[in-house]
């Protein structure tokens, strides 16, 4: 009888400390080396993206060790499958600071998993890099927003549509979630101050992996035949790319008639479509893979042989993870430590060179400077530039555009060192407007 | 920018063909050197049109080229060539006369940049050429880009066109460019009035777009006759909406129907919850994508045919893997549909994963052949030939199900095991087999599917999981075990989802048709054709 | 009214179709009061589809079910008929598998119905005592802490009739009591059933004509969903249409 | 009358026994995480009690799922669903919390509102700043839902298969409107961000200790809630109507009565699981309402053995670590090993580790000569795994599984 209670304590204490212990393990790994934490969904809807940013930094750490390491000691990557499942995001998150102790995390893909796993940086002081565009309207002290905000992305292509194509007419097509919405929003506004009536925007959002856009594809056909130029800004979200564009080719709406330009189409998404039809619609981001510089042309050849496949494409957040990482680099050099303090104020100013020819430097409020390219659409799958800002853009995190936000600064230098600074009441913590 | 540039080009035409060659031919080379220095697409742009102003039609060479950015410079002496890339070299050839003129390596050379607003600008210049073309349907193209493009300036060559032209409906269009010319050139009243009839004839959007601008820009009588000919082109146009409209349901109706008929026949059938269905339907178009990288690298003139080649391999993929289940799992289940339906739950996962490591986990590329690109237009219609044949696709699989089914002793035996299985065992029907190879047929019409699906959708790991919910929704809609059930039962949520969509979104019209779902099930347990009988339930 | 008076059960002109197959056709049928009564006919006569329309299971089309000469039951569902007092015995007997011999006859014992009533429910003296008595009716004592699923096929065909005595019910329909029994089991069926019939009316479907001999009473013949012949065994079994389609052949 | 039961039966044992546990662990975890010192080997990591907390509030989910499918045969694909509104309510509470420390640092509306221009709050929002309001909203939300729907559906008698894929129908609607941002939830990106729960800072180690131990509790009270009920008269109803529901309408019960009252029960438990879940994850997204998400769940408890009270709290504790641990270790196999484990689990082991468990204690306990029975936890689902099922069809001849068409 008394065994039979002991049986279940057993059973019972088993199953708790088997997640102790399996979980703890790594723990006690050597001190000698400087762990670096790669939090990227491997399985689930997201893997589809963040896979190759997982191979992009086990890469980067490989040619970091083998220029000597860091600090004196080698360079180790923790790589964990947070499933695309968000609060999975947050336990690892945990788990890579609390038990692995890396010094530094390269993560992240959706807002909603940075979202996520905010807290638990800002509660365990730890570093994350963010490598893919967002919406903006954050600047934490623990982040580092190595894609672009909107002011490096969606303005410039609007701006180049306007003046070099003439467009009267928007068409602002998103995946209903954040990014789009405050893209959409951001640009309502900035539209409507460029003199854009409000009847001339129509705005349009669908949900995850929509597939049937045969009647979107047609509103945006019967919107486009106003006698005005017309064109698509696309923030649809990655799977759903596909059949929209299949559909737009379908009905033959052709890039010269109704151009769409698109945030979150890369390299990696048109790998996995026919880009016949698509040629002449356009994308924007801070690189192309077939930006002709021998930085770029270098670390493509590297990088295919790492990969040990020469149609491995390269992508905008892939250079985002470069700029970050050798950021983090430099600044740990220059702090001469990884503890996470003293990287923070180390890294501010830090200038590393880019892709695309030129340096990119963080900016105290956490957003590094890049340049703005347009490409059109190529039958191979790459963009051809037609298009670039003549200087940097420096990351706006948040918008002028948007009413409760165009007062707001961050700057995490000594002084201030805040993330929502109001200029008009010359608070911290953002407020004022309201 | 107002040059009669048609005339003049159709002059030119007409002196080509007496004269051999053209009659300045180092001037126009002198203007296409010019390619060279043109620094941005305001550049080119002025150089593209000066070459047009020639009317020489030798041009056309070279503007196409451009338009397709085939057109580079060499970097060592500037002088412009069409190239064709090959590989890593890019063949040159003369821009005028097309005589080769060696290779390059990418490196030695640079593109001609080119965007939309140039490409769009080429299309119009040659335009003008085309009207004159031997091919009707190609002058009906250029009558077309006249339509949206009106320049009162082309009214001349339009008058000389219609003259000649033999073809009525041809005709009938270069009639209404003439007319969308007349509106924007400074002509008398009357005959804008009788013009504003002629493009309210033609009562598309275009004629619309045309319209609003005239009424918009001027007064009295001819505003009046077009505004009212704009009310009449909404009226009739709203109508083709609501046709259209239709055709949306029925091709959506079509995708459900294809990803749930096989569901129709393991669920409805046989009774077994098979959550991996969606799998199925993503293994037959990952089948596709095989298929059609094997014809890519070694028979490429093959490529229209892929799908053909797909098909049964997608159905006899699907189906081994269907029958793998069955037998290694399923058969163990029978009679515990909650417990199959988490078994075939954790195949779901292993067959992902299991594309997903061999495939990577990207989107894979599946291309549409020739026949299954564009659309047709069906009076105000737009029409896209991929759907089309989907929902052509769709009702014949349904149909072959169906003879299969009713017709065949297959179909006789399988029937026979629904009805009575002690009974049909008794006759000597090997009742497991017959499980078997049904389940095997659902997951091999599945595995079609995904042939079809892959024309429309993404090929990657996640293709199924898309499809399984919708599926499920459709078989128990439509009411279980009875196919005619799931072809109402797709086509009306295909439908209904068209009509919801345009006033509550994409999304909330979803929302809408899933509580609909729900609520018509408490209404009728079991569906839109259910049986009815006297069987004592358990 | 005055027909339906003195009767438990009166069917009158009850017709029901299953997509376009009448499985009950015109169907009149009078139990009185305290009668038992043996019903018979080949498969698809419509026998069970009859006590599907007494119990609410199945709507008819059209006829009237009067249930203790005034209440009818084509307004009810099953479990308002079953607390009038009608308790049924599936074909297939059908009992609480889960559940030990003892707990099936407490869930069937008569009381309140209800959710909290049973949430907080104590059992009583007086309803041990009636299971008891009902296992002893059932010869089951001894299983009374088994599993009903562990029991045998005629252990659990008593088990039902006897959940049935715990509803207390007015009137018994019992679907094929004793089919799969041994010969011995079949006598003491018989037995029991005619002890039950000494307070409640009763309705029996069976096949088993012996059995249906040694209930001896009135018998009714069903064929295609309407009556064929009506009165004593000896007078059923010679009537030439129910050998034609029934015992003959 | 719990002294009286005491030494009842092996189940009965057990499940005072998980009570008494889990009460310790509420006691004790706290002080090892916060009053020892991180060198001691009896420390336990703050990251450990944010693990494991989760994991209770996982447990209880199954719990909630195993009282309406084990007992009462619904098998809902939709829980999913009820624990998300329960953290929805919760977090909007910890939103309505967050007051003027929001990035805009307005007073009223969540940040989510003010970068999407939202001008005031929407009427849905009004109350969440008082705590015994959310609470109420907890189990009411998920509470209503399940009744409305449980009673439109139970009296259709909508059953088996059809009842599942409607309750899958439900999440996913409820999915899909979630995600709207129009919805004023925060779309996508759910509610984050949370600062306080009842004036105590959300990332502080003592109000991690509290939660935990608040789930631990939670928990312990609900084995003890469906301790009860399981044992009641209405308990033998549920499984009644699992095993024969048209029986126990002829006896003149009303199962759809008995089905609601237990899904409503099953429904608030998981409300009250997912309120204790946001804070302790620190983000609630309508990736909650996603029906893999349910789906997942019926798996813990089919793995630890449902029809029992222990079983699901172990399915769920041994899934979530296996999950955290192969996610980690074998990112590629996680998949495999998941969906692996649901055809074992339904082949081989039709009553979860604890039948499983018993199994061997019995085999055990025979070989060491003594003679005691496993405990028969009577509420066991008549089941039988494919192994012995074989061997039964090949030995005796009897009937094998058969497909049954749905009707």
């Amino acid at each position: 009888m008394r065994g039979m209670n002991w049986g279940m304590t057993n059973f019972v204490a088993a199953g708790l400390m088997a997640a102790g212990l399996s979980l703890s393990v790594p723990a006690h790994a050597a001190d000698d080396t400087i762990k670096v934490g790669v939090l990227h969904s491997l399985s689930g809807t997201m893997a589809i993206s963040e896979t190759t940013l997982k191979d992009t930094m086990l890469f980067l750490i490989d040619e970091q060790n083998k220029k000597g390491g860091l600090l004196g000691k080698k360079l180790e990557a923790v790589v964990v499958d947070p499933a695309s499942d968000w609060p999975l995001f947050a336990e690892k998150a945990r788990q890579l600071i609390a038990v692995d102790k890396v010094a530094a995390v390269f993560g992240c893909w959706t807002s909603v998993s940075r979202k996520s796993v905010l807290p638990v940086f800002e509660e365990l002081n730890s570093l994350l890099f963010y490598p893919v565009q967002y919406e903006g309207e954050e600047s934490q002290r623990n982040v580092f927003y190595t894609g672009a905000a909107p002011n490096q992305q969606a303005i410039p292509a609007v701006d180049y549509l306007m003046e070099n194509e003439g467009v009267e007419r928007w068409v602002l097509a998103g995946t209903d979630y954040v990014y789009p919405q405050t893209t959409n929003k951001i640009l309502q506004a900035y539209l409507e101050s460029k003199g854009v009536a409000k009847e001339d925007i129509l705005v349009n959002y669908t949900p995850f992996g929509h597939s049937d856009w045969q009647t979107i594809v047609t509103d945006i056909k019967n919107f486009g035949s106003a006698g005005k130029k017309t064109a698509v800004v696309s923030t649809i979200n990655g799977d759903a790319n596909v059949p929209f564009y299949k559909e737009l080719a379908n009905q033959g709406i052709k890039a010269e008639d109704i151009p769409v330009v698109a945030f979150s189409v890369g390299e990696e998404e048109l790998a996995g479509l026919d880009t016949g039809p698509l040629v002449g619609h356009l994308t924007a981001w801070n690189y192309f893979q077939s930006i002709d510089t021998p930085e770029n042309a270098e670390f493509i050849a590297k990088w295919k042989e790492y990969t040990k496949n020469p149609n491995r494409v390269t992508n905008d957040p892939m250079e985002a993870h470069v700029i970050g990482f050798n950021m983090w680099v430099k600044a740990v050099e220059k702090a001469g430590t990884t503890d996470p303090d003293a990287v923070i104020d180390a890294i501010i100013g830090v200038s590393v060179p880019n892709l695309t020819g030129g340096y990119s430097t963080m900016m105290p409020n956490h957003h590094i400077t890049k340049p703005v390219f347009i490409g059109e659409i190529q039958a191979d799958g790459q963009m051809e530039t037609v298009w670039q800002t003549s200087g940097l853009v420096v990351g706006d995190e948040w918008s002028d555009y948007l009413p409760d936000s165009k007062d707001l600064i961050a700057d995490w230098r000594a002084p201030m060192s805040c993330g929502n600074f109001n200029v008009v009441t010359g608070k911290c913590g953002g407020k004022g407007t309201n | 920018m107002r040059m009669p540039r048609v005339i003049v080009l159709l002059a030119a035409l007409l002196a080509a063909g007496l004269f051999a060659a053209s009659a300045d031919e180092d001037g126009l080379r002198r203007i296409i050197a010019k390619f060279a220095d043109a620094k941005d697409f305001k550049a080119t742009e002025a150089v593209a049109r000066e070459l047009a102003e020639t009317g020489d039609p030798a041009v056309e060479r070279v503007l196409l080229a451009l338009a397709d950015g085939n057109l580079f410079v060499r970097k060592g002496d500037g002088a412009v060539f069409v190239g064709k890339e090959t590989g890593a070299s890019v063949t040159l050839s003369d821009p005028l006369t097309g005589e080769k003129a060696g290779e390059a390596a990418k490196a030695e050379i640079t593109k001609v940049k080119v965007n939309n607003g140039l490409r769009r600008l080429i299309r119009d210049l040659l335009g003008g050429l085309t009207l004159g073309s031997a091919d009707p349907l190609t002058r009906g193209v250029a009558a077309d880009t006249m339509f949206r493009t009106p320049d009162a300036a082309n009214i001349e060559a339009l008058d000389a066109a219609i003259a000649r032209e033999t073809v009525a409906s041809v005709k009938a269009r270069l009639e209404q460019a003439r007319a969308a010319s007349i509106l924007v050139s400074d002509g008398s009243d009357e005959e804008k009035v009788v013009a504003i009839a002629v493009v309210e004839a033609r009562g598309d959007r275009d004629a619309l777009s045309l319209l609003t601008a005239v009424a918009a820009r001027t007064e009295g009588a001819v505003r009046e006759a077009a505004e009212n000919a704009i009310a009449q082109v909404n009226g009739r146009l709203a109508l083709w909406a609501a046709g259209q409209n239709v055709w949306y349901g029925i091709s959506l109706g079509s995708v459900l129907l294809l990803a749930a008929i096989g569901l129709a026949i393991t669920f409805g059938v046989m009774g077994v919850i098979n959550m991996a269905h969606g799998e199925m339907v993503m293994l037959g178009a990952y089948t596709t994508y095989v298929v059609q990288s094997i014809i890519r690298t070694s028979f490429p003139g093959l490529f229209d045919w892929s799908l053909a080649f797909a098909l049964p391999l997608a159905f006899l993929v699907a189906a081994a893997v269907g029958l793998a289940i069955e037998r290694g799992i399923i058969r163990f289940l029978y009679g515990r549909p909650l417990e199959t339906l988490l078994a075939t739950w954790g195949v779901s996962l292993i067959l992902q994963q299991s594309v997903r490591t061999l495939f990577g986990p990207t989107n894979r590329e599946v291309g549409n052949p020739s026949w299954m690109s564009g659309g047709f237009d069906l009076g105000q219609m737009a029409l896209t030939w991929n759907r089309f044949w989907i929902v052509l696709f769709a009702l014949g699989v349904f149909a072959v199900l169906l003879y299969v089914m009713k017709r065949t002793p297959w179909g006789l035996q399988m029937r026979a095991v629904t009805a009575n299985r002690r009974m049909a065992a008794s006759m000597g029907i090997r009742t497991p087999w017959v499980d078997a190879l049904t389940f095997a047929l659902g997951s091999g019409i599945a595995g079609i599917a995904g042939v079809a699906l892959s024309q429309i959708d993404n090929v990657s790991p996640n293709l199924g999981q898309g499809y399984i919910i919708d599926s499920f929704m459709v078989v128990v809609f439509g009411g279980v075990g009875n196919l005619w059930g799931t072809l109402v039962g797709a086509m009306s949520l295909g439908v209904l989802n068209k009509f919801l969509e345009p006033y509550a979104g994409a999304v909330l019209g979803k929302i809408l048709v899933l509580v609909l779902i729900i609520l018509f099930i408490q209404k009728r347990p079991r569906g839109l054709f259910a049986l009815k009988g006297r069987a004592v339930e358990a | 009214m005055g027909k339906k008076s003195g009767t438990i059960l009166y069917l009158d002109g009850v017709s029901v179709s299953f997509d376009g197959f009448r499985a009950i056709n015109n169907l009149s049928l009078v139990l009185d009061r305290g009668e038992m009564r043996a019903i018979i006919g080949p498969n698809g006569a419509g026998k069970t589809t009859m006590m599907d329309i007494v119990t609410g299971k199945t709507r008819p089309d059209e006829g009237e079910v009067f249930f203790d000469g005034s209440v009818d039951l084509t307004r009810h569902d099953e479990a308002e008929i079953a607390t009038m007092g009608i308790g049924r015995k599936f074909q297939k007997p059908t009992v609480f598998e889960g559940h030990s011999v003892e707990d099936n006859l407490v869930l069937s014992l008569n009381g309140p119905r209800s959710i909290f009533p049973a949430l907080f429910h104590r059992r009583s003296g007086a309803e041990s005592r009636r299971v008891d008595e009902i296992l002893a009716i059932t010869r089951l004592e001894a299983k009374r802490n088994d599993m009903a699923a562990s029991l045998s096929h005629g252990q659990k065909q008593w088990l039902e009739i006897g959940m049935l005595l715990a509803q207390d019910p007015k009137l018994l329909l019992v679907d094929e009591p004793v089919a799969g029994m041994t010969d011995a089991e079949t006598v003491e069926t018989a037995r029991l059933l005619k002890d039950i019939a000494r307070t409640h009316s009763v309705i029996v479907v069976e096949h088993d004509m012996h059995f249906v001999r040694e209930l001896g009473v009135k018998v009714t013949c069903l064929h295609e969903g309407s009556v064929l012949s009506e009165g004593s065994l000896e007078h059923v079994s010679g009537d030439p249409r129910v050998i034609e389609v029934y015992l003959g052949r | 009358m719990i002294t009286g039961r005491f030494f009842a039966s092996g189940a009965d044992r057990r499940v005072l026994f998980t009570i008494a546990a889990l009460l310790g662990v509420a006691a004790l975890v706290p002080v090892l995480n916060l009053a020892v010192p991180p060198a001691n080997m009896f420390h336990v990591p703050t990251y450990m009690v944010a693990l494991v907390g989760k994991y209770l509030c996982y447990a209880l989910l199954a719990l909630a799922l195993d009282l309406v499918w084990g007992y009462c045969g619904i098998l809902s694909l939709g829980h999913g669903a009820f624990f998300a509104l329960g953290g929805y309510a919760m977090g909007m509470y910890l939103m309505r919390q967050i007051g003027d420390r929001g990035v805009y640092g307005n007073p009223i509306l969540p940040d989510f509102m003010v970068f999407l221009n939202w001008k005031e709050l929407p009427w849905f929002w009004y109350g969440f700043d008082r705590f015994w309001f959310a609470a109420l909203m907890v189990v009411l939300v998920p509470g209503a839902l399940a009744f409305a729907f449980g009673w439109f559906a139970f009296r259709s008698r909508v059953t088996g298969v059809y009842l599942s894929i409607i309750t899958q129908a439900l999440t996913y609607a409820l999915l899909l409107a979630f995600f709207r941002n129009d919805m004023g939830f925060g779309g996508n990106n759910g509610l984050t961000d949370f600062k306080d729960i009842l004036g105590f800072s959300i990332q502080a180690g003592t109000t991690r200790s509290a939660l935990f131990s608040a789930s631990a509790v939670a928990l312990a009270a609900a084995v003890y809630v469906t301790w009860r009920i399981v044992g009641s008269k209405f308990g033998k109803l549920m499984i009644a109507v699992r095993d024969a529901e048209s029986r126990t309408r002829f006896l003149g019960w009303r199962p759809e009565n008995i089905k609601l009252f237990a899904f409503t029960v099953s429904a608030v438990m998981a409300g009250i699981a997912g309120a204790l879940y946001v804070p302790q994850v620190g983000i609630i997204n309508p990736g909650e309402f996603d029906p893999s998400n349910s789906i997942e769940v019926v798996v813990w408890t089919a793995v630890g053995g449902r029809g029992t009270i222990v079983g699901p709290i172990v399915g769920a504790l041994l899934v979530n670590t296996g999950k955290s641990y192969f996610t980690g270790a074998l990112p590629d196999l996680w998949l495999f090993a998941l969906g692996g484990l649901f055809v074992c689990v339904t082949l081989f082991m039709p009553k979860g580790v604890l039948g499983l468990w018993d199994q061997l204690r019995a085999r055990f306990a025979r070989n060491g000569g003594r003679t005691e029975t496993p405990p028969q936890d009577a509420a066991q689902p008549v089941a039988r795994s494919a192994a012995q099922t074989a061997v039964e069809s090949r030995g005796l001849g009897a009937a094998t599984p058969e497909p049954q068409p749905a009707e």
